[in-house]
């Protein structure tokens, strides 16, 4: 059994609203030594695979195909054996 | 004319598509449930608004694997016309047929309320019935219409006149007080370089009646069916 | 059973008592959780039972009043509309998102449970004040959820209101409504009829989330809550989305005998309801239910109350299709058992009797309190309002801008436009009017509706409170061109068992009654929220009123902004020296005093024989209904749907300016009108002894007032619009 | 200069609808090998401190004031020096 741990960020060339939003947020709640925050999405997705080859190349099959769209974002992941 | 509304498990728009096109138009429609294979028999397919499989993971990320989306792309490829609305227009981004991508509006917030349109072409299938200079008053609804295209993407798409709407003010100025969500140069609908497959954020199904606040969204589905006229 | 077990859930030792009394027996652990959670005051209504049975439920129309999911009045044509209220407010002061979301979730349910297709939501909420961290964060965070709710299901949210006072830092109010429309012949209710029916659960599967939310929802809050946060739980629109669909194309097809949704009190509520109301008893197989987690208990699973759940009761031979709807739906369904004939609800599990106790006590037998009163003493202190040590207000036009740039006053639109208020295509008239209107397709026909309190009234004068915000509903509604139909209302308190806040209950309910007698408005379902208190200290005490009025033909409707030059401005209904619980007194003056102004039910009356027709007969071109502000707001307002001015010459009459001008004297509305149908309004207004008095024009872009021919106010309309639009959005920056 | 990339997931007993919906999706594209799915937030957030202790602490600080709400999400960090 194998989890992919998947990082999606937006590409640096897109502006990230919400990082904007939460570095402002905490720079008013005293914070003011926050001088970046990017913001995006964490998956866990637990499946099976022959080898750690294999799952890798699933993790960027499914990543590719669906879970993230490489218009704007990029991803990085990292594999756990369980 | 025969118009087909595809309904997404979360579509929630096609209930007003199909109603403007039926009771309001006077044109044939039908349903065209998710799973079908097969859209043969439609001339026009309008992709809805709504919230397809929740929005969950990204906006119309999981709807364009449908099924029905496999015959949308082949029926599109053969210069069929399709329209996507809202979200029907994040499920084209999605499926490829169209440019760019959509994503969170810059204030982060959902936003329902009527914006005004600048027709950047007028030689689409979408707009060949609109008067040069006319604005369009039609409402947007949604959280995420902030489209994006990469710098040479945009260039390209400008040249070969994708932009099809764009967000202004009442007087027609494309400025940032007219911007709703933050979309790159005011973009409120592309069409594909063929020009059949039309996307955009703006909600042309509920501006279809005076009731409603504006009628100028019917203009558009009058177009359709001009172009659709003339191509016979 | 050891007392701290008992008493742990919430549970009184005589209730105790009467458990085992009932079953003749001690009751096992699962028992007493399932008896915990239906003897709860939020499931069993044990301490407000006695006061609602005061409340008028009965009339014409009404097809269903309390004591279903929601209530049902006839419209005509084969039609019914169904409506609720419900509150949220704890779950909502601790994860204001998902508070709010399952909320809407929650009331949208009851509807759809009824049979009835929900076609709009409203909301009323309360927080305290922007200045205050928290409650920007709450009021940011409950408002996003209400729009990621309603915007998902597709069902546009079309009215409701705002309010912020400083009673409600630590416990905001979160009231959700929703409206549907059925077939009358369509009535689903939640009855488990017909012994040896399958019984199918459906939709999420059962989790440890909101593992005793009802108890938690009758308790104050304090720091000791924290520990119970798993009552909070995220909601799934999409699925309640599917739900929805799947559910109304089998009830439409005739294929459900009885129907309840899954909500507080999860399985155990919805399992005994339905056995007591239709006189049975139910056994199901918790095996079969599908969870979440693995090793979920039986006290687990019939305490979960995971949202988005449905059970329903249908026929053997129906029962493969069922399954086949949902199927297509891509919902899972799952019978879990069937109906009885004796009374019992017997719960297994692996086929061994885990619960086994008369259905009927669970849903019935709780025991009913009858809670002492007492007229609270702060009465004493803050009716005494001396008005003469009080400067009339000098400068108007600064304490005009003051008062629209208040966040009680100021335009909501920063909160409405994060909802869809046009999915569906029949909002006829949107957010920002007195009612949202809602064309009927297929009818002439249109649905007005509101929500409305004023709770600092309320608070001054539970009584008076309680009939004004009736009457505030009703004339919103008249407003609009809506006759108005029936009421649902939420009562928002504190902690009953304190003898002075059970005195503000019983007397606001009286007020309530009153006026819905008046007005010939029964009220056909509500729900109670006690115990909103934050260390002891209570809220203002709040009972929303949501109200439905019917429009016989949609296109009569009305709306508040004026709309053409020249027109003549039109005052119905008296101005007296009233400043009592004003929002001036509050804005400007700080304080928080005085007698709300006076109702009088027969000349409310009257108002809404003089408006309805008027509307009717197409004489005006625009009604708003005075509030909070008073009339120089109200035509504020009126000026700026459409950028239209106004000049306005008053008489004082002896009043004094600020009451004049700012003052909340009930039963009026300003209207405006052609100069042609001037004479027919004023001759209607003398036939139904309503005062009307042409104090004005409409027409160029600033708003004028005179006063005994001295100019108060001259204010750009621009400069007043700015104010009154962007005060809610620069408080949040 | 630290920076800290912080997950955030709903809590176990909390129903995660995303991961379920990708989860089916998953399955309907054909990972039939997939057996769970969890969705949830990634932040990075870029910040000055004197010590990886004082990091530490602040990000703490931050997750449980405003990153995250503890009463539905668990997080976990990781602090980078850059
Ligand atoms: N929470 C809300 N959701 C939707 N609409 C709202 C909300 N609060 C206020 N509104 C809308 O804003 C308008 C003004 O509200 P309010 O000041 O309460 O009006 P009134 O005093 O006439 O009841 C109404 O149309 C109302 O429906
Ligand atoms: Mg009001």
């Amino acid at each position: 059994m194998w989890k992919a741990e998947i990082r999606v960020l937006l590409k640096k060339s897109v502006l990230d609203p919400q990082g904007q939003a939460v570095e402002n947020a905490l720079g008013s709640l005293g914070y003011g030594n926050v001088q970046d925050v990017r913001i995006g999405k964490y998956l866990e997705v637990s499946f099976d695979a022959g080898s750690r080859q294999e799952a890798e190349a699933q993790v960027r099959e499914m990543s590719e195909r669906l879970l993230t769209n490489p218009v704007i974002e990029d991803y990085t992941f990292e594999l756990v054996e369980e | 004319m025969k118009f087909g509304v595809v309904v997404f498990p979360g579509s929630n728009c096609d209930l007003d598509a199909y109603h403007l096109v039926k009771d309001v138009l006077g044109e044939q429609v039908d349903y065209i449930w998710h799973q079908e294979e097969s859209v043969a028999g439609f001339d026009c397919i309008v992709l809805p608004g709504g919230f397809s499989y929740g929005d969950y993971l990204r906006c119309g990320a999981i709807a364009r694997f449908s099924p029905v989306m496999k015959s949308v792309v082949s029926f599109a490829g053969g210069g069929g016309l399709v329209l996507g609305i809202c979200n029907g227009f994040q499920v084209l981004l999605e499926a490829g047929l169209l440019p760019g991508a959509l994503y969170r509006n810059i204030n982060l917030q959902f936003r329902c309320l009527f914006t005004h349109l600048k027709v950047e072409n007028l030689q689409t299938p979408f707009t060949v019935g609109l008067e040069a200079g006319r604005l369009l008053k039609i409402p947007i609804a949604h959280g995420e219409g902030n489209y994006y295209a990469d710098p040479d993407t945009l260039r390209r798409m400008e040249k070969s006149g994708q932009i099809v709407f764009r967000y202004a003010t009442a007087n027609g100025e494309v400025t940032d007080t007219a911007n709703p969500n933050g979309s790159l140069a005011n973009i409120a609908g592309v069409c594909n370089e063929m020009k059949n497959v039309l996307g955009m954020m703006p909600h042309p199904e509920r501006a279809g009646e005076a009731a409603l606040g504006s009628e100028d969204g019917r203009l558009i589905f009058k177009s359709i069916l001009k172009s659709w006229e003339g191509s016979r | 059973m050891r007392a701290e077990d008992w008493r742990k859930m919430g549970l009184k030792d005589e209730e105790y008592l009467l458990i085992t009394e009932i079953i003749g027996r001690d009751p096992n652990y699962v028992e007493l959780g399932m008896y915990s959670v239906m003897w709860s005051e939020h499931c069993s209504y044990k301490n407000s039972k006695e006061v609602l049975r005061t409340l008028p439920t009965k009339g014409e129309r009404v097809l269903q009043g309390p004591g279903e999911n929601a209530g049902i009045v006839d419209i005509g044509d084969g039609l019914a509309v169904c409506f609720k209220i419900e509150s949220h407010n704890h779950p909502s002061a601790i994860e204001p998102y998902q508070g709010a979301a399952t909320g809407v979730g929650g009331i949208i349910r009851d509807i759809f449970t009824m049979g009835a297709r929900p076609i709009a939501l409203l909301n009323s909420l309360r927080f305290g004040t922007l200045e205050d961290v928290r409650a920007r964060y709450i009021f940011n965070g409950v408002v996003s959820g209400i729009a990621g709710y309603g915007n998902c299901i597709g069902i546009p949210t079309v009215g409701g209101e705002v309010y912020f006072d400083p009673c409600y830092q630590g416990n905001p109010l979160v009231n959700a409504m929703c409206v549907g429309l059925l077939e009358t012949d369509k009535i689903k209710r939640g009855q488990a009829s017909g012994t040896g029916n399958p019984v199918v659960l459906v939709g999420a599967r059962t989790g440890r989330d909101g593992m005793h939310g009802v108890t938690f929802a009758s308790e104050e809050l304090s720091a000791a809550s924290e520990e119970k946060r798993p009552a909070v739980q995220v909601g799934d629109p999409f699925m309640e989305k599917l739900l929805l669909e799947a559910c109304l194309e089998l009830i439409y097809n005739d294929d459900v005998v009885g129907i309840q949704d899954l909500g507080g009190a999860g399985l155990t509520c919805a399992t005994s309801e339905m056995a007591s109301r239709a006189g049975t008893g139910l056994e199901i197989e918790l095996e079969r239910v599908p969870c979440r987690e693995q090793g979920m208990t039986p006290y687990e699973i019939m305490l979960s109350e995971s949202q988005e759940r449905m059970l329903m009761v249908v026929l053997p031979e129906k029962e493969e299709k069922v399954h086949e709807v949902f199927r297509r739906w891509g919902l899972t369904s799952t019978t879990i058992g069937q109906v009885t004939g004796d009374g019992i609800l017997r719960v297994r599990m692996g086929g061994k009797v885990v619960a086994e106790v008369p259905a009927r006590s669970l849903a019935e037998d709780a025991p009913v309190y009858c809670p002492a009163f007492i007229e609270p003493a702060y009465l004493r202190m803050t009716a005494q309002l001396q008005l003469a040590e009080i400067p009339d207000s000098g400068d108007a036009e600064k304490v005009l801008l003051q008062l629209l740039s208040a966040p009680n006053i100021a335009s909501k639109e920063w909160v409405w436009q994060q909802y869809d208020y046009m999915v569906r295509t029949c909002t006829v008239v949107l957010p920002g009017s007195d009612a949202a209107v809602l064309r009927l397709r297929g009818t002439k026909k249109g649905l007005a509706m509101t929500v409305d309190c004023n709770s600092r009234y309320v608070f001054l004068d539970p009584y008076l409170g309680g009939k004004i915000a009736v009457a505030e509903a009703a004339r919103n509604l008249v407003c609009s061109g809506g006759e108005p139909l029936a009421v649902t209302d939420c009562l928002n308190f504190g902690n009953p068992e304190k003898a002075e806040i059970f005195w503000q209950f019983r007397k606001a309910v009286e007020g309530i009654s009153e006026a819905c007698l008046a007005f010939a408005t029964p009220v056909i379902g509500g729900n109670v929220s006690f115990y909103n208190e934050t260390n002891g200290e209570a809220i203002y005490p709040t009972p929303t009123v949501g109200m439905v009025g019917l429009l016989e033909d949609v296109e009569k409707r009305c709306t508040q902004e004026f709309k053409a030059d020249g027109d003549l401005i039109v005052l119905l209904g008296e101005t007296y020296e009233e400043l009592g619980g004003s929002e001036y007194l509050a804005t400007v003056h700080g304080m928080v005093a005085g007698r709300p102004p006076a109702l009088e039910l027969d000349k409310e009356k009257a108002l809404h024989k003089l408006v309805l027709p008027a509307i009717g007969q197409g004489m005006l071109n625009s009604a708003h209904d005075l509030s909070e502000g008073g009339l120089a707001v109200a035509l504020a307002e009126c000026s700026f749907g459409q950028n239209i001015g106004a000049s306005v010459e008053l008489s004082s009459k002896g009043l004094r300016h600020d009451s004049l001008l700012f003052g909340e004297s009930q039963s009026r509305v300003v209207v405006s009108v052609a100069t042609d149908k001037v004479e027919m309004l004023l001759a209607l207004a003398a036939q139904e002894n309503v005062p009307a008095a042409v104090i004005g024009k409409t027409g160029g872009n600033s708003f004028l007032v005179t006063v005994d021919g001295r100019e108060l106010i001259n204010l750009p309309i621009e400069k007043m619009k700015t104010a009154w639009r962007e005060a809610i959005g620069c408080l949040l920056k």
